[in-house]
């Protein structure tokens, strides 16, 4: 099991911007969380990839149980959000250096040339990630995040801001990503974008997951009328 | 998946709010206090309000009509009985207070001890500005300035500043958990560095002539009761005002959970 | 070994993108040499004291643009939210401290070698006497400096009030550190040797292992969540 | 200013000090504690 969560509770002062969550995840599958706005999805991703601790529940990725063993953790967890974690004053190399020596990246050179070329930014790897535009920044940090071949991948939102020639090349990396032997959980409010090539789809309304589904047993075409849905049964429920 | 009926479990935590759980992080429903609303007063604080504030009166009495009339300083030196024991009361437990709940709360996480914290450091600094605006006072006609670089005087007014900082830096950030954890990493250094200061503002001021030192003052034995009652009087006030404090800030953070699950439902 | 290395490679990382836009250490330099000309409106040219006043005049430019170039050094790692990425890295928090403390320390020790030069032209010193003795305060006094300085710009970096808090938070900690740099420099500005302000010297010492061991305990409160 | 001048001034700090917090910390007490009130109703009527 590469994640498991029981019970979790994450709190920001007195709100509860998850309330009570249960998931699990086989090794090598790729999870799509969808679900609006204030649902608690990067808050969740946020919990498993280590940013933040848990209040209340049991956490485990990875095998590592989490605030405990967070550090041990970091080395296999790879994250992309829609911040793209680079340094806008150096080029795309001295970045890849960077966070390559920061988790010990052996063959260090070598690896960020095939990673560079993996993300069509070869060309480029000498210049400002400043002047950059979002889908190139978008993909230098796919590079930046695969560069200690992480086990566990998070992605929050990986879409937020592309074009659409952004997003097919996002997604054709993306899809080079889901090997079978790499855990992936992604978060989108996006459908299309979001069924395309994952294993398993769950929905997450205020803080919980209330649908959790193998994407083969989803009819894709009325997928979009199953999540308005849960999510306006849920406004519903609690408004 | 789960689909545990969202109401229920709302109305749980409210139950627990409104029973008063000790600590709010954690959303666990950990109910500790005994009073069920936290609005009423036990009646061991009223007893306790009621001799600290008798107590600040008979110190009062004793320091201005009881006590002799200091033979040098004359009638002026009756400030001492309390710029001593507010002094004191700051500088001594209300400071250490701060430090040592900073502590206790990156251990445990329980937002009550930041609390605590944050109500000493209130008190510590109300207490250090009697003692920086009584000094002065005190100081003027006796030794023809309000103000003199003493090691003493001068440590206060850097402490002053610390926790008027300390005090700032709470009052910036609003959630709680990221208050507690900043204002306590600035609490500890800051009680850290107050030895270090006194010791540097008395190497510097012994380097020049020291105009008038604080010492040298002769207490008769009725003038010691005196100031040894002020300062238990005064101690028991910041005791009494500590938990007073503390009780309203549980009470506040109780009300805020209480508003947030209101928006929940 | 490995601990400090990978602290250098923060810091090297902080410096490549400091040699590349200058600045944070510009800013600070400018400040600086204006602080020390306000200030130099406020002497009376030919004044007997004027010998006492000095160093207080040096280590006021140094602490406020100081302060200006720590407030910076977490800012940089708020754009594209870097500081998570710095987080999410498999290292203990006091490698990333470390880090950060190095780049500070080498952007401030600039800074101050440079506005010393400026001083000592502006007031006539002859910096080459003093040089060493001088040299050796302004590096205990900037370890102080920026080891504090550090971790309260951590601790100030996501507050909206973030600018004016760190000095309000920095400055009376500082004491201790400015009034022994100002008195030791004093001392040996007047010609005396640095044995002569040993005293101040052994103060700088005790203040910087102190407050770097407490930084580097404290510095995960400051920026877990 | 004379001796009793200051002595007069000194203690007036003190107890405006004091009066003022201790005014302060009971105006803050009594606001708490009709909110504690209103929240209790709006729950008990919710329910």
């Amino acid at each position: 099991m590469a994640i498991r969560v029981k019970g979790l509770w994450k709190y920001f002062d007195h709100f509860p911007a998850i309330r009570g969550l249960d998931v699990e995840l086989e090794l090598g599958r790729f999870l799509t969380v969808f679900g609006p706005n204030g649902a608690g999805k990067t808050t969740l991703i946020r919990v498993l990839s280590t940013q933040i601790q848990p209040s209340q529940g049991e956490v485990e990725v990875g095998g590592c149980v989490l605030p405990g063993q967070a550090y041990r953790l970091r080395r296999h967890v790879g994250v992309i959000s829609h911040n793209t974690y680079l340094y806008p004053n150096l080029t795309a190399r001295e970045n890849l250096t960077f966070f390559g020596r920061m988790y010990r990246v052996p063959d260090l050179g070598d690896r960020i040339k095939t990673l560079l070329e993996e993300v069509g930014l070869s060309g480029r790897r000498d210049d400002l990630v400043r002047t950059y535009s979002r889908g190139m920044q978008q993909r230098l940090s796919i590079a930046r995040a695969l560069l200690h071949d992480p086990d566990i991948m998070f992605l929050d939102e990986p879409y937020t801001g592309l074009d659409q020639h952004a997003s097919r090349m996002l997604r054709d990396v993306l899809k080079t990503l889901h090997t079978g032997e790499r855990t992936l959980v992604m978060t989108t409010h996006n459908i299309e974008q979001g069924l395309e090539m994952c294993d398993e789809v769950a929905i997450q309304v205020r803080g919980r997951l209330v649908f959790r589904e193998n994407v083969g047993a989803i009819d894709r075409a009325g997928f979009e009328q199953t999540y308005f849905d849960h999510v306006g049964k849920d406004f519903r429920w609690d408004s | 998946m789960t689909t545990v009926s969202r109401g229920s479990s709302v109305e749980h935590d409210t139950q627990a709010a409104v029973a008063g759980g000790g600590s709010s992080g954690g959303g666990a429903t950990t109910a500790t206090a005994v009073h069920p609303t936290g609005a009423e007063r036990p009646l061991w604080l009223d007893v306790l309000g009621v001799a600290a504030i008798a107590s600040v009166l008979v110190a009062l009495y004793g320091a201005i009509i009881w006590a002799p009339t200091e033979a040098v300083m004359g009638h002026v030196q009756r400030i001492f009985y309390f710029h001593m024991p507010s002094a004191w009361v700051a500088l001594g437990p209300a400071f250490t207070i701060v430090f040592i709940c900073s502590i206790v709360y990156l251990v445990k996480k329980d937002l009550r001890y930041d609390r605590i914290a944050g109500a000493s450091a209130e008190l510590g600094v109300l207490f250090t500005t009697i003692t920086l605006l009584t000094g002065p006072l005190w100081a003027k006609p006796i030794w023809g300035a309000y103000w003199t670089w003493d090691p003493r005087l001068t440590t206060t007014l850097v402490l002053w500043f610390i926790y008027v900082a300390y005090l700032m830096l709470r009052s910036s950030i609003t959630e709680g958990h990221r208050r507690a954890r900043l204002s306590a990493v600035f609490g500890i250094v800051g009680w850290i560095d107050v030895p270090i200061v006194f010791m540097s503002i008395r190497w510097w001021r012994t380097i020049h002539p020291t105009l008038v030192t604080g010492e040298g003052m002769n207490l008769d034995s009725s003038m010691q009761a005196v100031l040894v009652f002020a300062l238990g009087a005064i101690s028991l006030l910041y005791v009494y005002l500590l938990v007073v404090r503390v009780r309203q800030l549980d009470m506040g953070s109780r009300i805020d959970r209480l508003r947030q699950q209101s928006h929940l439902r | 070994m490995g601990f400090l290395s990978q602290a250098w490679v923060i810091a090297r990382k902080d410096i490549i993108g400091e040699l590349r836009t200058r600045e944070t250490v510009l800013s600070m330099l400018l400040f600086g040499f204006l602080v020390i000309l306000i200030f130099n409106f406020g002497i009376e040219p030919g004044l007997r004291e004027e010998n006492l006043v000095k160093p207080g005049v040096l280590w006021a430019a140094f602490t406020f643009a100081g302060i200006l170039g720590l407030n910076r050094s977490f800012i940089a790692e708020k754009e594209n939210d870097c500081l998570q990425g710095l987080l999410l890295c498999p290292v203990d928090r006091s490698v990333i401290y470390l880090g950060k403390f190095f780049g500070n320390f080498i952007f401030t020790l600039s800074m101050g070698l440079v506005v010393f030069l400026f001083f000592s032209v502006l007031y006539n010193v002859n910096l080459v006497q003093v040089a060493l003795p001088l040299g050796a305060i302004l590096v205990l006094t900037t370890i102080g400096f920026t080891a504090v300085g550090t971790l309260f710009s951590a601790v100030s970096v996501g507050l909206k009030t973030r600018d004016v808090i760190l000095s309000i938070l920095l400055i009376p900690v500082m004491v201790p550190v400015v009034l022994a740099a100002a008195k030791s420099s004093g001392r040996v500005l007047d010609g005396d040797s640095l044995a002569g302000a040993g005293l101040w010297l052994a103060l700088l010492v005790v203040y910087d292992v102190i407050f770097l061991t407490v930084a580097i305990m404290l510095f995960d409160y400051a920026v877990e969540e | 200013m004379n001796e009793l001048g200051f002595l007069f001034a000194g203690y007036a700090v003190v107890w405006v000090a004091l009066g003022g917090y201790m005014l302060a910390v009971g105006r803050r007490q009594s606001t708490l504690r009709r909110e504690i009130a209103r929240l209790e109703q709006e729950f008990r009527t919710g329910e």
